[in-house]
C-alpha cells in the first residue's frame, strides 16, 4: 500500500501546475473562451512541449506514461486552471484508440499527436443514444473495395479541429449489439462528411456529424471489423478517468476561490468566513473534496484491472464526483452570492466544467445503475 | 378546511385561461421557454394586460387597479406560469407604484402612475451596490443637496433590464453621519440625466439581464425625492415586502415540472423512456411530491392574507424552499437533456431559419440551470432567509 | 378555498389538548410504556368520554365525525403528546371496518367501540408481506355451515387487548390477488387463536398471530366473501391519515423541544441557539414542518375522493412526511446532543415515534414508488 | 501508488484471519451482532487476545505491546469488525496506557499497565460532567488537596461500561480560581473507594452502557495523580488524540452494509428481493460508494501516519463522513427489517429458547439505529468537528 506519486509524476504535476499558472491566466482563458477556434493553439504547442500529452502514452506507443495515474496527475492538473484544450478527446479518446489499435501507419499518427501536430475526434454517440455505448445505428457497407459510412454522430467534441475523426459505425446486429461495432479512421474533409460546429457551454467546441455516403479505403479500418466495442469501452474507461481527475481538480479551484472569498468578503461588518453557518458548510464541501479524492484514486488505480472491475470503480467514482460536484460547485456559488452569477469572475468557468462533465460518458444516475449491474455481478 | 376553489374562483381562472389561451400564442411560448424574449415582447405583454384591465393587478380601483384579492392574483400568477406567458416587469407595477401610493407626493402620483400603466415609462431599481450584497443598508451612494437638485454620485449594481429603463428609483445617503439605516433617500431619476452610465453584466449563462448603474454628477431636481429627507429606509423596507409576492413560484415549478416530464417522455435511456427509469423516475416523484405540499402552503399563506393577516416568517419559508424546488427541477431538466445540455449555440449558429442543435428542449437547460442560481441568492438570500426565521423563532427567548 | 378548522373541530382540538396536556404528562407516559397493557385503560376510558373516539365515526355510525379533518385533528393531538393508546387500531381500522362493512350485529360493536368498552385488532399483514396489502396466504375454508381459518399474522397492534380481532384470509386466487381476500371477526379466545405478545419500540405492544383450524360460524364474515380487498384498502387510507397527522403532531413536539433546548442550553459561554449553523438548520426544519403540515391537509383533504387519486395524495403525504420525519427526528437528536440519548428525557419517545410510523403501512420508499404508479395512471 | 497491500501485509492479514476464524465462535458472533454481549464475553475476548500478544496493539514492545504500525491496526480492525468480532474495551488499552507511558510515574507504568494487560483492571473513563457537553473544559468535579489525599466532590457522566469498571481516571479541579483548561489535574481512583456511586443511564434504546458517577468526599491518594497538578488539560488532549483511532469504523460499516444486503437478499418486496427493488439498491450503492471512497481516505491518512505525519484535521474529516455512513447504513438496515423493526422483545420473551420475532437479524435494527445517533454526539460531536476543521482552514487569514 502506497499513496506517494513517484518521482517522475511528481515531476510532471509540478512541470504543468507551473505552466498554467504561468500562461493560463483568467484573462488567457476567457480569450480562449470566446475565440473561434475555442482552443488555443499555443498552449497546446506548449503542453505538447512539455510532454503533457506523451504522459499520456504508454512506452511502446512512443510515450512515457500512459498508466491510471499519469492520466490522474496531468488532468487534475488541466481541471485545477480551467483548461479547455482537448486533450481529453485527442489524446485520450483518439490518440488512445490510435495507439490501442492502429496498425503501422495508423500508429504512425500517435506520434503527431504526442507533438502536438495532429487534432482527433471521436464521433461515436449518435442523436437518441444518449450515453449507451452499443447503441450504434450508422452503418458502415461494403462496396467494391471501399466502405461506406452513413449515419449521424452527436456532440462530436473537437471535431472542427481534428485531422482525422474516428467514427464507429455498424458493419452487423442490431442497434443496441456490443457485436458488430467498427471503427475508422476519417480524415477531415472527406468526401459526404459535414460538420455544424457550435461552441459548448463549459467551453471548446463540438459539432453534429453527418455522414453521407463516405467512401473510404479498407485500410482505414482500426482494428477488427465489428469488434470496436471493448476498445471502445477502454477509451471510454480511460476518458472517464480523465473527466473525473480533471473535475477533482476544477473543484479543488472552485473550493479555494471559496476559501479565499470567505476571507475576504465582508458582509454585517465582519468577513463571511467568520459566520458559523457557512463554515459548517464549506467543512462538508471540504470533506466531500477529499472523498472526491479518494475516488480518482480508485479509479484511476484501477484502470488496469479487468474490465467489469475496472468499469465498477469508475462507476463509482463517476457517481461519486456527480453528487459531490453538484455540492461543490452550487455551494461555492451559493457563498460567494451575486459574483459567482458574472461571467467575468472565474468561478463561473470552474462551476460549469463541474457541472457539464456530468454530461459526458454517463451522469451520476447512468453510472449508479451501471455500479449496481457490475457490482451485483 | 376546503382545498378546492370555489365557484366565484373557479369562474376566474376560466376567464384567466380563455385570455392566456388567445394571447399567448406559439411564437411567443416558445420564446418565453428559450428565454428569448425582446424588450417588444415584454411591451406587447404589457400592452395586452392593460388592454384587458389586468395589468396593475395589486393596485386599487381609484389608480386603475384590478384590485385583486391575493387569491386572484395567485390564480393569474399559476396559470400565466403554466401558460409560459412573458413575466409582468415589476419595477414600476409591483415595487415602485406601492411606495408612490402610500408615501408619495399627490403631484407623483398623478404624473407617475399612469405612464407605468400606460408603458411610458419603464422602471429599474437602483437598490443593490457592489460590496453591499445581502447588507442592503450599507450603500454608499452620495446625494448631496445643492439648491433645488440633488447632485447623486455612486454606483448601483444588479439592476435588472436597466438596458431598458427610461427612470430608476434609487436609495441615496442623504445623510452621512447618521447610522447605517438611517439618513437614506428615495429618489427618482431620469435614466437620461448627464452622467448616467449603464454597462451591462454577462451572468454566467451569457445572458444580459443586470447591469452597473454609475453615477457621476448626476442633477435630480428635489421634487423627485419621495417622501422625507433621510427616510427612505422605511419605504425601501415597505417596498421589499412587495417583492415577496408570489415568491413561492408555484406556477413556475409547475411548468417547469410539466417540460421535465416531455422531455424525460422524449428521451430514451436503454430502450424505454427516461420517465420509467426508476432513478430518475424518484428524484422527479420526490420533487412533485414536495411541490404539492408547497402549493398547499402557499394556499394557506395566501388564504391567510386574504383574510387580512399579514404573512410574517412564512414568506421566508416559502421563498427557501421555492427556490430549492424550483432549483430542483433545473437539475433535473438539464439531466433528462443528457449530451444536448452541452451545446451553447449562439443565435448565429441556430438563428431562426436553422434547426436547434439536437432536441429543442434540450439547449435552454444548462443555461437555465446556471442562470436560476440566482434565485437563492438574489431578493434576500436564502442565508438571509434563514437568519429571519431563526431570529424570529429563536430571538424571542422563552 | 379555506383552511379553517370548522367551530366543532377546533373545540375537539382545544379539548383534547388541555386533557392531553392535564393528564399525559411525561411521567405517566414512562409509566404507562412500561407497564404490562401497554397503554392505559383510564386514559382510554377518559377520551372516549371526551368523545374522541366518537369523532372518527360518521353520524349513520354512531359518532359525530369521520372525515379526513376530524381524523387529522385528533391524530396531530395524539401525536403530540406522545400518546401510545392504540386509537389508530381500534377506531381507525378496527372500528372502520366494522362500521363500514358490519351487518347489524356486527356494526352494534362499534358503539362499544365509541363509548370505549371494546378494542379491536386488524390481523391482516403476514409474515414475508412487508407492505404489500393484497398479499394473503391465511385461508378460509367452508367446512359444514362453518368457516376453518389456519395462517399466520405478523405485528397484529393491539392483539392482546382487542376483544375482536379482524382477521383477512383468502377464500379464492392466488397468494397476491386482490380478489378472493375475505374478512373475519374472530372474538379473543376463540380455539385455535394463540398470541405471542410483545412491546414496541416506540411504545405500545403488538403480537404475532397463529390461526390454527379456528372454526368460526358464517356470520363471522364482514362484508361480502373474497371482495374485502377494497374496504381494506379504504381502511388503510384512513390510517395513513391518521399515522401522518400523529407523526406531524410528533414533530411538533420534537422541534419545540429543541427550540426551547437551543434557547436554555448553555455551551462556551451562551445558548447553543445563538449558533448560526444550529439556527439554521433548526429553520429548515420549521420549513419542512410546515411541508408536512401541508402534506397532511393534502392528504386528509381527499380522503373521500376516488380511491387511485386518494392513495396517490396519501403516498404523496407519507413519502414527504418519511423524509421530513427522519430530518427532524435526527435533528433534534443531535442538536440535544447527549440527553437525547436518554429514555428518560421525552424528546426519545417522540423521536421514536416519528421513525418507527414509517414502519407501519408502508414505507417511504413504498410510497414513492406507490405514488409513481398512481400519477403515472 | 499503489492500492494494493504488499506480500507483507498480506501475510499478515492471513495470519489476523485465521485467528479470528478460530477465535470468534457463531455464539460469539451472533451476540455482537444483536448486541448482547456480557461482561464476561468482554473479558474471554480481551484473555484470547492477550494470550495471542495481539491484545496492546500500539504499545511499545518495551510494555508488552505488539507495537504495530497503523496499517497492521488497520487491518485487524478491518478484519475483526468484518468477521462480528467484540470490540476492544479501550479505557484501559487505548486512552489510559498511552498517558501513564507518556506522564506517568516509573511506579505507576509498572504497577498499572501490567494490570491492564491481565484484565485484572477494567478502567472508566471520568471526563464528561453534566452541563458541559462539548465544551469538555469547562468541567466542575472538584479536588481539593488535604495532606497526603485528594478529596473529590462532583459528577461525571457518560461513563461507558462504568458498571464494570474497578477504576476510573478522572479530569478534576484543582485551582478554581485558574483559567477554565488550567487548573485541570488526571487523577487514577478505585471505584471502590468510599463515596462513589454508579448510577445508571438508560439509553434511549433500552440499553445500559453508560452512567453517571457520583462522587462524595471521595479520598484519593496523591500518589495517583498522573504528571502534574493542574497540567491534566494536556493529558486529556493527548488521551482525546487517541481516542481517535479508527474514527473512520470502515471495517463497521463495511460489516454493516454487508449485513444490510443479507437482509435485503432475504426480504422479498413485491415478489422480488428487496435488493433488487431500484429505489432501496440506489440508496444501498450510493452508500457503498461513500464507503469505497472514505475507505481510501482513511488508508491514504494511515499511510501518512505509517510514515510519521501526524494526522490534523483529517480526523475530523473521517470522524463526520464516517459517521454519516454508518447512521446510513443503520437506516438502510431498519428499512430493510420492514415491519418486523418494530417489536422490541425483551429477553424474557425472546429467551435463550425461544425463537426470535420475525427474522433473527430484523429484531436489533430498530435499536441499533437510534443507540448510534450517539456516534455523531459522543467523541466531540460533528458540530465540534465541522468547527475544527473551519479553524484549521479558515482561521488562518490569508
Amino acid at each position: 500500500m502506497n499513496f506517494e506519486l513517484t518521482e517522475e509524476r511528481r515531476m510532471l504535476q509540478d512541470t504543468l501546475r507551473r505552466f498554467l499558472s504561468d500562461r493560463y491566466d483568467t484573462a488567457t482563458r476567457n480569450r480562449i473562451l470566446e475565440s473561434d477556434e475555442g482552443f488555443s493553439p499555443e498552449i497546446w504547442e506548449g503542453l505538447a512541449e512539455l510532454g503533457v500529452i506523451g504522459a499520456l502514452f504508454a512506452e511502446d506507443q512512443g510515450g512515457f506514461g500512459g498508466a491510471g495515474f499519469d492520466i490522474s496527475v496531468v488532468f487534475e492538473e488541466l481541471g485545477r486552471a480551467g483548461v479547455v484544450e482537448p486533450m481529453l478527446d485527442t489524446a485520450i479518446l483518439g490518440g488512445g484508440l490510435l495507439a490501442a489499435l492502429g496498425d503501422e501507419a495508423q500508429r504512425a499518427l500517435v506520434e503527431e499527436v504526442i507533438g502536438g501536430g495532429l487534432h482527433l475526434a471521436l464521433a461515436h454517440y449518435e442523436p437518441g443514444s444518449r450515453y449507451d455505448l452499443s447503441r450504434v445505428r450508422a452503418t458502415a457497407t461494403p462496396e467494391g473495395g471501399e466502405i461506406v459510412l452513413n449515419g449521424a454522430k452527436a456532440v462530436v467534441v473537437n471535431a472542427e479541429a481534428a485531422g482525422q475523426l474516428i467514427v464507429s459505425a455498424r458493419e452487423s446486429g442490431a442497434a443496441d449489439d456490443p457485436g458488430g461495432i467498427s471503427l475508422f479512421l476519417v480524415p477531415a474533409g472527406a468526401n459526404g462528411l459535414s460538420l455544424r460546429g457550435y461552441p459548448m457551454i463549459s467551453g471548446g467546441r463540438a459539432a453534429e456529424v453527418t455522414l453521407d455516403e463516405v467512401r473510404l479505403p479498407a485500410s482505414a479500418r482500426l482494428g477488427t471489423a465489428g469488434e470496436g466495442f471493448e476498445p471502445l469501452r477502454t477509451a471510454i474507461a480511460r476518458a472517464n478517468v480523465a473527466l473525473a481527475a480533471e473535475t477533482l481538480g476544477a473543484m479543488e479551484t472552485a473550493t479555494e476561490l471559496t476559501r479565499e472569498y470567505l476571507l475576504t468578503r465582508q458582509q454585517f461588518g465582519r468577513p463571511i468566513g467568520t459566520f458559523q453557518a457557512l463554515q459548517h458548510r464549506f467543512a462538508d464541501m471540504l470533506i466531500e473534496l477529499e472523498q472526491a479524492r479518494s475516488a480518482v484514486i480508485n479509479a484511476a488505480g484501477n484502470l488496469e484491472k479487468s474490465p467489469d472491475f475496472r468499469d465498477m470503480q469508475i462507476s463509482s467514482a463517476r457517481n461519486l464526483i456527480g453528487r459531490v460536484g453538484r455540492l461543490i460547485a452550487e455551494e461555492s456559488i451559493q457563498m460567494h452570492g451575486g459574483i459567482a452569477m458574472t461571467q467575468e469572475y472565474e468561478l463561473a468557468h470552474f462551476a460549469k466544467r463541474i457541472t457539464m462533465a456530468d454530461h459526458r460518458f454517463g451522469d451520476t444516475d447512468w453510472h449508479l445503475e451501471r455500479f449496481l449491474e457490475l457490482s451485483a455481478a | 378546511m376546503d382545498l378546492n376553489y370555489n365557484e366565484e374562483e373557479l369562474a376566474f381562472r376560466d376567464e384567466v385561461r380563455a385570455f392566456l389561451d388567445e394571447t399567448v400564442t406559439p411564437e411567443l411560448r416558445d420564446k418565453v421557454r428559450n428565454g428569448r424574449l425582446t424588450k417588444q415582447d415584454m411591451e406587447n405583454w404589457h400592452a395586452a394586460l392593460n388592454a384587458r384591465g389586468w395589468l396593475a393587478q395589486n393596485w386599487p380601483k381609484e389608480f386603475g387597479g384590478a384590485a385583486w384579492n391575493a387569491v386572484q392574483r395567485h390564480i393569474f400568477e399559476e396559470e400565466a406560469a403554466m401558460a409560459d406567458a412573458p413575466r409582468i416587469v415589476p419595477f414600476g407595477l409591483s415595487m415602485l407604484a406601492p411606495v408612490l401610493m402610500k408615501f408619495g407626493s399627490k403631484e407623483q402620483q398623478d404624473y407617475y402612475l399612469p405612464r407605468i400603466l400606460s408603458g411610458e415609462d419603464w422602471w429599474c431599481q437602483g437598490y443593490s451596490e457592489p460590496g453591499a450584497g445581502s447588507d442592503l443598508a450599507s450603500l454608499k451612494t452620495r446625494a448631496v443637496r445643492e439648491g433645488d437638485h440633488y447632485i447623486v454620485n455612486g454606483q448601483k449594481t444588479w439592476t435588472t433590464l436597466g438596458q431598458y429603463a427610461n427612470k430608476i428609483f434609487c436609495l441615496v445617503r442623504t445623510d452621512p453621519n447618521a447610522k447605517q439605516q438611517e439618513g437614506i433617500s428615495f429618489l427618482l431619476i431620469d435614466m437620461d440625466t448627464p452622467g448616467i452610465e449603464v454597462r451591462p453584466i454577462i451572468l454566467l449563462d451569457g445572458t444580459h439581464e443586470v447591469n452597473e448603474v454609475w453615477f457621476t454628477d448626476v442633477k435630480v431636481p428635489v421634487e423627485n425625492l419621495v417622501g422625507e429627507e433621510n427616510k427612505g429606509w422605511t419605504y425601501a423596507k415597505y417596498l421589499l415586502t412587495h417583492e415577496r409576492a408570489n415568491i413561492a413560484g408555484v406556477g413556475f415549478s409547475r411548468a417547469g415540472l410539466d417540460a421535465v416530464k416531455r422531455m424525460a417522455r422524449a428521451e430514451m435511456h436503454k430502450g424505454r423512456p427516461l420517465i420509467e427509469n426508476p432513478h430518475f423516475a424518484a428524484r422527479l416523484a420526490q420533487v412533485e411530491i414536495d411541490l404539492m405540499a408547497m402549493a398547499t402552503t402557499n394556499l394557506r399563506i395566501i388564504s391567510q392574507a386574504a383574510a387580512g393577516q399579514a404573512p410574517g416568517v412564512e414568506s421566508s419559508m416559502l421563498k427557501v424552499k421555492g427556490t430549492i424546488i424550483r432549483q430542483e427541477i433545473n437539475d433535473l431538466a438539464r439531466r433528462a437533456a443528457g449530451p444536448y445540455a452541452l451545446p451553447f449555440p449562439s443565435e448565429a449558429v441556430e438563428g431562426a431559419n436553422e434547426p436547434p442543435i439536437g432536441p429543442d428542449y434540450a439547449g435552454p437547460t444548462a443555461a437555465h440551470y446556471f442562470n436560476n442560481r440566482k434565485l437563492s441568492i438574489f431578493g434576500g438570500s436564502n442565508e438571509i432567509q434563514r437568519n429571519i426565521i431563526a431570529k424570529v423563532k429563536l430571538g424571542g427567548g422563552r
